[in-house]
């Protein structure tokens, strides 16, 4: 039973509040794409054990979609943001790196 | 015999007489019993049957653990099976009955299983019942299930006559258990400030210290609790509840406790139970620790008890279970039996205690008393069936011989304790094996995890290992100062109270009694009580490899029955561990799941019954509807009219009638539940495009374009009318299950892809009453009633406007699902209803009629349309529809452009859209496919297309269908086979899809 | 391997037991085998267990991390069904059907297959749509599933409440020979008769590593060591994606918690099991008497074998509406376990980049009914290169369109 | 006197119950959905224009009687006015935003507004929303949008210690329902 702080709203929103929106900084292939870059871009994804950036929507709240850092094998929230930005913010990335030294998700470290 | 005694007795008020029932006989107990105190107050020993054998089973514990003592409680809509006796609070009027046996509790025929206990060891099932195939389901299973299976399964129309709730409550230390740890825990944490939540099980406070004896600064335990009690109901940040268990926790702190509000008074006003969802920042284990069995021949005869619960009942409820008792120990504790007996005048034989170097200071009180102790001693063997008769006593070690047998009624057990670690564990707490008091505690460096990375569990007290008073109080102390400091407050450091108990001295670990006691005697030496998992079933399991411990307990089902273990784990472990020569932190523990003891169905439910079990939709007709013979049929959570029933006729009748109406008469459509979506602002054209698969950008305003949506995977989402209001602003009807959908899913790309485009979005499904009103007189009710001009000059076909009818500020849509001249007029709820019954009213001389969904279906079949959930299923691109006209060739990108350009989306082989028309006007089986040629390379027969729409056309007074067929359009007239489930082979010809009025002249007048 | 029998039971019996068996070896690995399959779950042990019958492959180890059946194979509700819309789906979990039905004389060991019929309610005109054309595809398929009447569902089931004040029944596709059996004994049976084929089950042994040369597996590193083979069989469930990570390519899989609760045990009064769709839950009674009832999957990654308890709450409240004599029986105990999601909710049973490397896994949320079925094809894959039953599952589909989608007739997956 | 045929009615018609609290639905309430940039000196002069009040922070409400502003979201406002003067409002609004992008719409006949009082109306409500509704926790001033049960809701508090309860129109019975199940006698929780 997650709570996650809504970077919107500022409230510490009970799972049964939101909405989970899978995978977050996935880059939308549209016409021009080739078979494997539709592919990855629909269906492959990093699923891992561990370090997870994710999406979220405050649905009962806001309404707004926000960012979330998990570890998908404790549940532990290194942090939330706003989900208009196309990489995690330096402090989300520092506050992964203070607790998961050497960490790495996709392109990011 | 057990019986009631003549004083003692803290929690029983005498002057309070309560009668109840066991098995039809009428009994009498006190305010303050449980179930079990009054039974055994009644010489009620023997409680209920064993699961596997059927054995009788007395009571055994004195609380939460109890694993046979379990009744069927109360009767008709409030009967409760599996109830535990010990848990019970006595009231007046109580029935209750015993379980698991035929034809009553005395006499069992299923007792027979303990004659043939050899023949049925452990997993016996997986080895035997194998021939001849069929048996097992029709006589074996049969068999075994009806022996299995423990309480009455209550009556099959039993409707529960109570209600239950939810309560969230938010915390920054819970802790759970109200003995003196949890107390003082409790006081140590709401010093610093912090709220407080102390959650107690039972009725009472102060958990086992006032039975245990001691002092507590220099009080006895009663008068500290009472003490600690008013301080903690003074301290405003405090709260404190009775009646309510810890039953779980959860990740990120969530912890559930479970209330029992009127379990104690049935019928009382208000909710049964109360099941509250709590959000604490730390949470405290004070759950105290559970006393273990010694595994010895014949330990599950009723009258074997557990020390602690002995002392309990004599203590608490004034009862005795027998009047010549013996203990049999490995630990110190249990002389606290023997001594609260002998002073409450019961004639206690003697201690059996397996340690050769006898007890302490407890033991010497206990010898001072008269009692005889005899050390390295055990117990071989209990005789008697259904309540104790004699022991036979032999030395420890050895494997049972040269006995000595004494005749005796009761026998109090302790093998020492463990932890109650359950709640430590739900979320991931790990625990260590402690040697010295052989036993398994919370690791500290192992907490459960909460959302900051950071233990959020906080052991007590006897829940943390410590045994006695003065550390169990000083352990309480720092655990609620940790919890305290841990929620980010600024613990008051004190001293904890002093608690003063007798020195013990360690026990020796005592896993089986004696200990090389022969196969003879292990066969008959009880881990599991409930289930019926013995000694020799674990060494069996063990022996065929089931090593694992959670092997061993699904071979053996150790630890499964309804105490989940609480009695038997850890004997059962160390029998394991033995068994493969391993230590018993390496062979582990099985998960601890939630919840802690049992709780109610209802409770989790919650209010979520009846009336509130989900919400219903309604529009602002729905009462009309309801009052005007409505068939409702549910969409989504709405409820929608399937038709409008008269009196004395069917709703096919009905749905027929409604049809042809609309098409020569008037008819009416609720058609309120369309979703209604505002898009605006200099991006909204732009962003439109990417939403649907034609142009929405050039539509002009006062203008209407039907539109179709797909998923970013390609397939069909929904569809609906698109009216541009104005140069920015564009509204979206969507489908009645889409409106929720399809806003989320433009806010989706809105907040996540296309941010930096300007474009609002609303939803304004609800604002709006929208009424279809349909057919040749259309037009002609409008007039009546009056207002803006509806003539075709003014509002042409796929046009809009805003205007008034009536009385009625309203906004007219010319669209058309139906084929007929339509107007979609949408009203402000609040008005809706005045609105349609202004409509009935004006349009009695055109023979107006409401039409409901089934109309709606074949009005727009018999045209044609497709209907998003018929035609489409998920699996769907407009292309397979031959809505290629819908689809923009001008556009660079949509949302599915891209899906629909892979290989298996262009494949030509996919099945089209066509119409079907059966060869003898009958109408096709919904759903029914159209049979090729030949078999598929697993055996299935070929499939060439399938129905997706089929219904009888009153209008043309025969069948006519849509399906999805291979190269459909390219077979145009060819005749197809679809065999029916009936037996039938339906024959049906491929026509064009459209069939009524073709030309479309009927909605263009 | 000793046979299993009432009369062999008799006679141990005046031996007190001594005289059993292991059920199966616990060895300690070879340096190579032909085959490696790692996963000792249901399927895992299955495709062993046909790789020796069917093919005659018996050097295979089976490499486990825990212990043999202990993830979802030991979690799951345990129905067991085949009435499945699409015709790759009904064709393999009809063929696991039918080899459910006489598994216990196959493998000597009783997994107590119980045929007592699958039911699955509609409540709305969709769910009747929906099912009536499953009920079509079925009679296609071979797979033998009748529409039956609100009348003759409370027959079948008494507790059942008809007409709850939110969704009345209004009939149920109902498969006869559909019904449950003893997970457990299902992995342990398959362990025993892989064992007495001379195959090896190392438990207790985590892969680390996938070992490959020019595009082909040679074997893997454990930490038992390192073991080769020729073919390696991937069937781990929650963890394909993790193992796939080894061996080089990636997944359309995501883990997610699914979960599950028991009732205590009562006296048997449902002898069926019964799924209602639109209220998301689903109710058998165990032979121990315990209501058996699946709960819903998070919406979110999840290894912790634990799930949001809300999901469990929303599965009873609707059953509680469904059969409203439960509500005042008591949750028991309620557990969680990881099960991989594919895009289209169907499994991937396929070749992989890696050249003699197979994957089988993306079972969601039904995993349990397909293992016999699962294993033949999976068996036939690895040995032959191709299977009927397989071919559909393969992991290009997805970049085709080419989906398996089950929802579409309403029917969820478990 | 007899109203006009068209004379609208909320969707409960101030229906209410009697149990350990009061809850009652409080009829027509004129309400403006307003999305745009909070931080617009017009966006603000037009709110003060329509309802007299500022532009609320974060999770606040400025509410007078049957005007006042709630805050929904980052971009977006829920405005109180009186029900007959709703489409003026609106009109007006729309008049002084011209050239802002901003999107203004009539919601009154969207929702249902509820009173939840005369007893402990906190715990009644703390029985249907996921939220900490204790003294200190939250206040009168403060909105909370969550989730009521099994549908969407927004709350906030009056300085009599009343609830505010706002929910779609088509589940105002639902909710009435649900709160007056949750106010049930004998179901005090006696904690807050």
């Amino acid at each position: 039973m997650l709570t996650l702080h809504c970077p919107y709203c500022g409230v510490n929103a009970d799972e049964t509040e939101l909405d989970a929106g899978g995978e977050a900084h996935i880059k939308r292939h549209g016409p021009g794409s080739d078979d494997n870059q539709f592919h990855d871009y629909l269906f492959t994804r990093e699923n891992p054990k561990g370090v997870h950036l994710e999406r979220w929507r405050h649905a009962a709240g806001c309404g707004k979609w926000f960012h979330a850092a998990r570890c998908t094998a404790t549940l532990e929230v290194f942090g939330t943001y706003p989900a208009q930005v196309y990489e995690p913010p330096q402090d989300i990335k520092d506050a992964i790196s203070a607790k998961r030294p050497g960490w790495s998700w996709r392109e990011f470290e | 015999m057990s019986t009631r005694l003549a004083k003692q007795g803290r929690l029983i008020d005498r002057s309070k007489q309560i009668t109840f029932k066991f098995n039809g006989t009428t009994m009498r107990g006190f305010e303050g019993d449980t179930l079990a105190s009054a039974l055994m107050a009644n010489d009620q020993m023997m409680m209920g049957r064993s699961f596997k054998y059927h054995r009788p089973r007395g009571v055994v514990a004195s609380g939460a653990e109890e694993p046979n003592a379990l009744v069927g409680l109360g009767e008709g809509a409030r009967f409760e099976p599996n109830q535990r006796a010990t848990t019970t609070e006595l009231f007046e009027g109580l029935t209750s009955i015993s379980q698991n046996h035929w034809p009553n509790l005395e006499f069992d025929v299923g007792a027979v299983n303990t004659a043939l206990a050899r023949f049925l060891p452990a997993g016996f099932y997986y080895k035997m019942f194998i021939h001849p195939q069929p048996f097992w389901k029709h006589v074996y299973e049969p068999i075994i299930r009806h022996s299995a299976g423990l309480g009455k399964a209550p009556d099959k129309e039993t409707k529960d006559a109570d209600t239950y709730e939810h309560f969230y409550a938010f915390a920054d230390v819970l802790v759970v258990g109200g003995g003196v740890a949890g107390l003082q825990a409790a006081k140590a944490a709401a010093q610093s400030g912090a709220k407080v939540l102390l959650v107690e099980q039972t009725s009472h406070w102060g958990g086992r210290a006032p039975v245990d004896g001691g002092t507590i600064d220099g009080l006895a335990p009663d008068a500290w609790v009472e003490q600690t009690l008013t301080e903690l109901k003074a301290t405003d940040n405090v709260t404190i509840r009775t009646r309510t268990m810890g039953s779980g926790v959860y990740d990120h702190g969530y912890a559930l406790a479970y209330e029992r509000l009127t379990d104690h008074t049935p019928g009382a006003p208000g909710p049964r139970h109360r099941l509250w969802r709590i959000r604490a920042k730390q949470i405290v284990t004070a759950t105290g620790a559970i006393e273990r069995p010694l595994s010895f021949a014949g330990n599950d005869v009723p009258g074997v008890m557990l020390a602690s619960a002995m002392r309990d009942y004599v203590v608490n409820w004034g009862v005795t279970p027998g009047q010549r008792v013996i203990v049999a120990t490995n630990n110190d504790d249990a002389y606290r039996t023997a001594i609260s007996l002998k002073k409450a005048g019961v004639d206690v034989l003697r201690v059996i205690d397996a340690r050769t170097s006898g007890g302490g200071a407890l033991a010497d009180e206990a010898r001072s008393l008269g009692i005889r102790v005899d050390p390295g001693k055990a117990i071989a063997k209990v005789k008697g069936g259904k309540r104790v008769k004699k022991v036979a006593i032999c030395n420890q070690d050895g494997i049972g011989g040269a006995r000595e047998e004494v005749a005796c009624d009761a026998i109090a057990m302790s093998g020492g304790w463990s932890p109650v670690v359950h709640l430590w564990s739900h979320c991931g707490g790990k625990l260590i094996w402690d040697d010295a008091l052989a036993h398994f505690r919370p690791d500290p460096a192992r907490p459960p995890l909460g959302a900051d990375g950071n233990g959020f569990v906080v052991p007590a007290g006897a829940a943390n290992g410590p045994v006695s008073l003065g550390d169990v109080l000083a352990d309480a102390q720092t655990a609620g100062e940790a919890a305290a400091n841990a929620a980010g407050f600024t613990p008051k450091t004190a001293d904890a109270p002093k608690g003063v108990s007798e020195l013990e001295l360690p026990l020796e670990p005592v896993w089986l009694m004696p200990a090389n006691a022969d196969m003879p005697l292990r066969m008959k030496a009880w881990l599991d009580f409930q289930n019926d998992v013995k000694v020799s079933d674990v060494q069996l399991a063990a022996r065929e490899g089931y090593e694992s411990v959670e092997h061993t307990k699904r071979y053996t089902t150790l630890g499964m029955a309804t105490d989940q273990g609480k009695l038997s784990n850890i004997n059962g472990l160390a029998t394991l561990a033995n068994a493969l020569g391993e230590d018993i932190p390496q062979v582990g523990t099985t998960t601890f799941r939630p919840p802690y003891t049992p709780i109610s169905m209802g409770s989790i439910g919650g209010e979520a019954r009846g009336e509130v079990f989900q919400p219903i939709r309604k529009t602002p007709v729905h009462e009309w509807n309801d009052a005007n013979g409505a068939d409702w049929e549910p969409v989504g959570h709405w409820r929608r009219p399937y038709a409008y029933v008269r009196p004395g006729e069917g709703v096919h009748d009905a749905v027929n009638r409604e049809v042809k109406n609309a098409r020569e008469n008037l008819g009416l459509l609720d058609a309120s539940t369309l979703g209604k979506i505002i898009v605006k602002g200099p991006d909204a054209g732009k962003f439109l495009d990417m939403m649907y698969t034609n142009m929405m950008s050039n539509l002009k305003p006062g203008k209407c374009r039907y539109g179709l949506m797909c998923s970013e995977n390609g397939f069909l989402i929904d569809d609906g009318v698109v009216a541009r209001m104005d140069d920015d602003t564009w509204l979206c009807h969507t489908t009645t299950g889409g409106a929720e959908r399809i806003h989320g899913h433009m806010e989706e790309w809105m907040q996540t892809e296309w941010w930096d485009w300007n474009v609002y979005v609303a939803n304004v499904t609800e604002q709006y009453a929208q009424i279809a009103v349909v057919g040749p007189n259309a037009r002609k009710v409008l007039e009546k009633l009056g207002g803006m001009d509806v003539s075709d000059a003014a509002i042409p076909f796929m046009g809009w406007a805003d205007g008034k009818i009536g009385d009625f500020d309203c906004r007219m849509f010319r669209i058309s699902f139906s084929g007929e001249l339509s107007c979609e007029i949408a009203v402000p709820a609040s008005q809706g209803l005045a609105f349609w019954e202004a409509l009935i009213e004006a349009g009695k001389e055109f023979g107006v009629m409401p039409y409901g969904t089934e109309a709606l279906h074949i009005l727009r079949a018999e045209k044609g349309f497709i209907m998003i959930g018929d035609e489409t299923d998920g699996t769907i691109i407009p292309q397979d529809l031959g809505l290629n006209w819908a689809i923009s060739k001008k556009k660079e990108d949509f949302l599915g452009k891209r899906a629909q350009q892979r290989s298996h989306m262009t494949d030509r082989n996919r099945w089209k859209l066509v119409g079907l028309e059966t060869v003898d006007g009958s109408v096709l089986p919904d759903g029914a496919y159209a049979a090729g040629e030949g078999v598929n390379a697993n055996g299935q027969r070929n499939v060439i297309g399938r129905v997706t729409s089929t219904y009888y056309s009153a209008n043309l007074d025969r069948g006519i269908a849509m399906g999805l067929v291979l190269h459909g359009p390219d077979r145009m007239g060819e005749v197809i086979e679809f065999p029916g489930t009936d037996g039938k082979i339906y024959k049906a010809k491929i026509v064009d899809p459209v069939f009524y009025d073709k030309e479309g002249k009927k909605q263009n007048v | 391997m000793k046979h299993y029998s009432a009369f062999a039971v008799a006679r141990e019996a005046l031996r007190y037991h001594t005289g059993w068996e292991r059920a199966w070896r616990s060895p300690e690995p070879k340096k190579r085998y032909d085959v490696i399959i790692v996963g000792a779950g249901g399927h895992g042990l299955a495709t062993a267990y046909y790789l020796g019958k069917n093919y005659g492959i018996q050097n295979v180890a089976i490499i486990e991390k825990g212990w043999l059946g202990g993830g979802n194979t030991g979690r799951n509700t345990t129905i067991i069904r085949s009435n499945y819309l699409q015709d790759p789906s009904a064709a393999i979990y009809e063929k696991a059907r039918s080899l459910y039905e006489g598994l216990s004389q196959d493998l000597n060991y009783n997994v107590m297959f119980s045929p007592r019929g699958v039911m699955m309610l509609a409540q709305t005109q969709h769910e009747i749509r929906g099912y009536q054309r499953t009920a079509h595809a079925n009679a296609l398929q071979g797979v033998k599933t009748e529409w039956i009447t609100p009348e003759r569902v409370k027959e079948l089931v008494p507790i059942i409440n008809l007409d709850g004040p939110r969704y009345p029944v209004l009939g149920a596709l109902w498969q006869e020979r559909g019904g449950t059996a003893r997970h457990d004994a299902v992995a342990w049976g398959y362990a025993r008769a892989c064992s007495a084929m001379g195959m090896d089950i190392i438990q207790q042994c985590e892969v680390t590593g996938v070992r490959s040369e020019n595009g082909h597996v040679v074997g893997v590193d454990t930490t038992k060591g390192a073991i080769d083979c020729d073919k390696l069989g991937m069937v781990v469930a929650g963890h394909s994606g993790q193992l796939a990570e080894m061996a080089g390519f990636r997944l359309p899989l995501e883990g997610i918690a699914l979960q599950a609760l028991v009732s205590e045990p009562i006296k048997p009064c449902m002898d069926v099991v019964v799924m209602a769709n639109t209220v998301h839950g689903y109710m058998s009674q165990s032979d121990k008497g315990e209501m058996v009832i699946g709960g819903g999957t998070d919406g979110f990654n999840n290894y912790t074998q634990r799930g949001s308890f809300h999901h469990a709450e929303e599965t009873v409240r609707a059953l509680v509406e469904t059969f409203p004599m439960i509500s005042r029986l008591k949750m028991l105990r309620q557990w969680g376990g990881i099960v991989d999601m594919t895009g289209d909710r169907s499994p991937l049973i396929s070749k992989t980049p890696l050249g003699g490397c197979f994957i089988n896994g993306g079972w969601g949320t039904g995993g349990f009914k397909a293992i016999p079925g699962s294993g033949w094809g999976m068996a036939q894959l690895m040995a032959t290169g191709h299977s009927p039953l397989t071919e559909a599952f393969s992991l290009d589909r997805f970049k085709e369109g080419r989906f398996i989608d089950e929802s579409v007739a309403a029917g969820v997956a478990h | 006197m007899s109203d006009p045929v068209s004379a609208p009615v909320s969707a409960m018609n101030h229906a209410s119950y009697v149990g350990i609290a009061r809850v009652e639905e409080t009829g027509l309430q004129g309400m403006i959905t307003l999305r745009g940039d909070l931080s617009s000196a017009t966006l603000g002069k037009a709110i003060k224009a329509a309802t007299g009040q500022g532009v609320p922070d974060v999770r606040r409400v400025a509410v007078d009687g049957d005007s006042g502003a709630c805050w929904m979201s980052p971009d977006e406002l829920l405005l109180l006015v009186p029900y007959a003067e709703v489409e003026a409002k609106l009109a007006a609004l729309n008049e002084t935003l011209k050239g802002e992008h901003a999107l203004a719409v009539n919601v009154s006949d969207a929702r249902a507004v509820f009173r939840v009082s005369n007893g402990p109306a906190r715990e009644v409500m703390a029985k249907l929303a996921p939220v900490d509704l204790s003294p200190g926790a939250f206040e009168p001033g403060e909105i909370r949008r969550t989730r009521l049960a099994q549908v969407a809701g927004a709350i906030w508090m009056e300085e009599d210690g009343a609830f505010r309860v706002i929910c779609f129109r088509s589940v105002a019975d639902y909710v009435f329902k649900l709160l007056s199940v949750a106010a049930q006698p004998g179901s005090e929780v006696g904690v807050f």
